[in-house]
């Protein structure tokens, strides 16, 4: 059956809840009103407000008290209502959760839901993509799951491991992507990248909403005959460089995609391990699609303008594949 | 309710803020019900009596720092209709230009510190404006709102401390209407009063019937020019009850009906429209006047704000930076 | 000095804390004058009866969320001097293994959160601890310490209300030792206690002369059964004194000489050993005998940490993930 | 006369201060006490206490009454104590102070001294670069000056700015490096780079300390031929791209060296746009010298092993140059 990204984030955490009783939530508003995007109704009802907790709107002493727990072996997932909020939370992440485990080899099995991304005509706060904050921090993992089959099976073996990981859920995602996830335990490692489609001619290297406008630009320039081959990453951090690079050395072309902005991003990254790594196979200049370097906007026509999508992609692989 | 020394001409300008922050929020939840705005809405239907009575105890080059029911101050610190319901819609006549949406706009020319998303941000902000007064020898005063849940914040701390540290020249004025979204008082502190917080700052701390505009407007006046004699901050506590749902698109099932009931009856408008009228300040002719004044404004905005242009695509990367 | 029933053997078992917290610290800045130590060396002299009173009054598998003035209470809780020379020195065989320096650490399966810099984060983290316990109905109390100076921090703030709306079981404990670094009390608040903070809250305040050991076990004592039952946080304010700078490298020129003068007439250990004797339960002879042991074992830990090898580079890249 | 880098920062600080009474500063310890590096002794005597504050330990007040002040026109100054707290302020650098100007128009003149960086056996929390986070917000102006010249330069012109500048100057260059400063106005332009070595095997592109030990690393390389080009950044935000590529253009082979861990780091960003703009010229891989993906470790041996250095420097650029 088919079903929704909510859905599938929706089941994860039932299933974890379910499975582990050392696994609970915390978060603004998630219990009786089963958070701002609904992804935990029904929780309270079923596992009680001891493990469904609503929280006063504290973003530092939520991120900091699930660190408590964590390190009492506890598996707190935090949601954050909007990923926005995270900046309120940002010492707590980046000083005590990141860094714990380096320190004292205290593990912290902490999960933080971040509801990222734009889209939805929500403006400066209640849009952005902060993943690359978190890229430069030692210590954290990061996830980015773009289907709901990942959606599940990440956020179910982010669960289950012993770091932070922060868990980015795409928010336009959630109701607008439907497909099949597996029943059961069908967890999706963290760490590694799936070719969401095979293809000859630029590798485009994406996460999160892009895959899907990727795959959309991959099916424009199927008619021209160049064939992209759209590799998801999934798990932002560790880095996936094993497939990235075997992507790059099979078409010597490669694009970087991501709905955050260019500079300072990700995609700045992989661009330059990839300039380092793969210069040998490289035949043409790595080129990246990302938001440009301003706040993100709120009216639909900036918003447009602003986020990347199937036709930037097209003509910046088009150029890529002609290059 | 406490008239102090306001003239029957300055009782009937609040009043008309009044009616002219309802009707406007009113029609912009139709207009939003009809699909025709852009994101969220937030109303502060019930509680207009803070903000109103708020601004109306302050002097014309006061500042405030409004949170997302303060519509009323906004207006009355010369935010127009207009502007306000263009930025509702995205358009390139908000005060925002399409950058941002809903209540996060502003002016400081007119004495509105831009409002932001995350709760109590604009404490601190507001305390540095209170700053600048101080070290510039101004005899002005900085009004700075928030409700009952941003006073879990951090910030909310930092800033009332920060200020009765230096003795500024600010009132911290708190909308406790009982929730912070889905979230009852009780899940949020364990006191009564949110003024009871002023005592771990050293400034005085005031609870007002928050749907008594006369009540607010005198407890605020008594602050500001305390704060405006250099003897500090004060903060204000006006009990109220929100009206409606979080924003616009939450039905607010979680709220009691009885509570809404009780509420209901001691409506801040009807009061004080009671109350002139007992006065003999407004009759019949008087408030039909007043009532035509205002829907021709609201049309008027209405009909400005739809025929004002959306912001143009190209414009995006304009302004990040001052030059 | 409120007794209550602490034996003559516990009792002195509390001197031998105070004594061997005043002893290691002197010898570790008689190290740092001498060019020894890595970085810079924290000092509690004049304060320790607040960390070995509070330590004192917890059961031994409650937990301590140390500041940076707390080494009594983590050499309660079974931190040793070993350990703690051996962080000092960057050594392999401090509890960082060179990771992190100074009072920069902990041991949670001694329960001890290990402490980090920034002021106050340790609060949100001591909450999330308390929230364990209590969700797994484990009877324990955990005691978070901090100083005058970081209870003007957002994360104090959050974290005592999120204790006092969950009622966890916790006691928040103030070293007030009148200055944070070189900023006096009235500075930082314009309250006299930071007890006074508490009504913040809903939770009692208690301040207590920081400087009788007893009764600073005493107040912990009672809000730790307090706690233990249910009943919730409490926050303990001990006043004391800075008798040392900030660090050693500060001459704390700032800080007037008289101040220093009186409160050195009220050192915790010289009042406490002259109560012991008084209550003949100290003498020449047991006296004599504790500075023996505690020399032995002072020297015994700078000869261990002096001779214990340095973490390796080849290291640096090892445990930055649990697994 | 030859001044020390610290002494560079005072001196524009001072005459900042003297030429316009709207700049004044703000942070903890920076009065009575002069800094926790004494930049500012002899501020409070000659400026007076309104316009050298000494604030309670709240970073995000300091930053936001200092985005308040800078609302109204003044120029606040803040210091952070380290680079390290301004975690704890980060939602307002970059959810206020970043977006305010592009969502309202509203100047933001508010620069933040952000002292960074290792190589003072600090550990992980006084020892962070984390100028990345902040390069990927819009709004932001990022400066790392690696002279007494730029520092001073670069000072004037960021407090003369109208943008927020986050200020990183480099603690170990403070007593470390030695430099003239031209007397008076000597304002270094923010976004421009300099080459500080001509040279024309390799190019260098580097900030802040990196400077001095890529310097460091040409002599190393002098007799083997090789014959560095080293590009200072001293503006992080705008990139200085022109100068980039002339560079580039000229030595055919481009390595970017920086302090802060590669993952994320800006190296990253300046590598992507090498490979997409540079790639004509390139006549080898993009090779990024930077710190491993770890926290900052605190033992000497571990922070050795760590930070990049001239040796690191030099194997990789010989590498390059013999590619
Ligand atoms: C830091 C932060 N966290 C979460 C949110 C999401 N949010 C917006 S308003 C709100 C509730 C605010 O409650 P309160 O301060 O009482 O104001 P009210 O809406 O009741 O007027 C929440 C949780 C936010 N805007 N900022
Ligand atoms: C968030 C943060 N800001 C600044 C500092 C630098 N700093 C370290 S200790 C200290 C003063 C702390 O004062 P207090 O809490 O009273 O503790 P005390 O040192 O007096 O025991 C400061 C400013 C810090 N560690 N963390
Ligand atoms: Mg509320
Ligand atoms: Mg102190």
């Amino acid at each position: 059956m088919e079903i929704t990204y909510l859905e599938a984030i929706r089941q994860a955490l039932w299933e974890e809840m379910d499975r582990d009783d050392q696994v609970f939530m915390l978060g603004q508003d998630i219990g009786v009103y089963g958070g701002a995007f609904k992804v935990t109704k029904g929780f309270l009802e079923k596992f009680g407000p001891e493990r469904v907790i609503d929280t006063p709107l504290s973003e530092s002493a939520i991120v900091g008290a699930a660190i408590g727990a964590a390190l009492m072996g506890m598996r707190p997932v935090v949601e954050m209502q909007f990923a926005d909020f995270i900046s309120c939370a940002f010492d707590q992440v980046v000083n005590m959760a990141a860094k714990q485990h380096y320190r004292l080899g205290e593990p912290v099995p902490l999960v933080i839901r971040a509801p990222y991304g734009g889209g939805i005509h929500a403006g400066p706060y209640h849009s952005q993509s902060p993943e690359a904050w978190f890229f430069h921090v030692a210590g954290l993992k990061l996830v980015a799951p773009s289907t709901p089959r990942d959606a599940k099976g990440l956020l179910k073996a982010a669960i289950r491991d012993p770091n932070p990981v922060i868990y980015f859920e795409h928010k336009y995602l959630y109701r607008h992507i439907k497909g099949e996830v597996a029943d059961g335990d069908d967890l999706v490692p963290i760490g590694k990248a799936e070719v969401k489609r095979p293809g000859s001619s630029v590798s485009v290297i994406t996460y999160g909403a892009m895959v899907q406008q990727s795959l959309g630009a991959a099916e424009k320039l199927m008619p021209e005959g160049i064939d992209l081959e759209v590799v998801d990453l999934r798990t932002l951090q560790p880095l996936d460089m094993t497939t990235i690079l075997a992507s790059v050395e099979k078409t010597g072309r490669a694009m970087v995609v991501h709905e955050a902005p260019k500079t300072g991003g990700i995609g700045g990254d992989i661009a330059a391990r990839l300039a380092e790594e793969a210069f040998h196979y490289l035949d043409a200049p790595i080129l990246r699609v990302a938001a440009p370097h301003t706040p993100f906007p709120f009216s639909p026509v900036l918003e447009a303008s602003y986020l990347p999508n199937a036709d930037k992609i097209a003509l910046k692989a088009r150029e890529l594949a002609n290059f | 309710m406490p008239a102090d020394n306001v003239t029957p001409i300055e009782l009937l300008k609040i009043y008309y803020y009044l009616k002219l922050t309802r009707g406007l929020e009113q029609r912009v939840s139709t207009l939003y019900r009809q699909g025709r705005i852009v994101g969220g809405v937030y109303i502060s239907a019930g509680e207009e009596a803070i903000a109103v009575g708020s601004a109306a105890a302050l002097e014309a080059d006061d500042v405030i720092a409004p949170s997302h029911r303060d519509l009323g101050a906004n207006l009355m610190k010369g935010i127009t209709p207009k502007e306000y319901l263009a930025q509702y819609l995205g358009k390139q006549t908000g005060l925002t230009r399409g950058r941002d949406g809903n209540v996060h706009y502003g002016d400081i020319t007119r004495g509105v510190i831009g409002f932001i998303s995350p709760m109590a941000d604009l404490l601190p902000v507001a305390a540095g404006v209170g700053l600048a007064f101080k070290l510039r020898r101004e005899r002005r005063v900085v009004a700075a709102f928030f409700g009952d849940g941003a006073s879990s914040r951090g910030d909310f701390h930092e800033a009332l401390n920060l200020a009765a540290v230096m003795k500024l020249p600010l009132v911290f004025i708190c909308h406790n209407n009982q929730y912070a979204y889905s979230t009852p008082l009780e899940r949020q502190m364990a006191i009564e009063h949110v003024a009871d917080r002023a005592k771990a700052y050293g400034m005085p701390g005031v609870t007002v019937d928050g749907n008594d505009v006369l009540a607010v407007r005198s407890a605020v006046a008594e602050a500001a020019s305390r704060a405006r004699q250099g003897g500090g901050p004060t903060l204000v506590e006006g009990k109220t009850m929100r009206m409606r749902g979080h924003a616009e698109h939450d039905d607010a099932s979680y709220v009691p009906a009885w509570m809404l009931e009780e509420w209901r009856k001691l409506d801040p408008i009807d009061r004080f429209g009671a109350y002139l009228r007992e006065r003999q300040i407004l009759d019949d002719a008087i408030a039909r006047e007043i009532d035509d004044r205002l829907s021709k404004e609201i049309e008027e905005a209405v009909a400005f704000a739809e025929a004002s242009p959306f912001p143009e695509g190209k414009d995006l990367l304009e302004g990040v930076y001052a030059s």
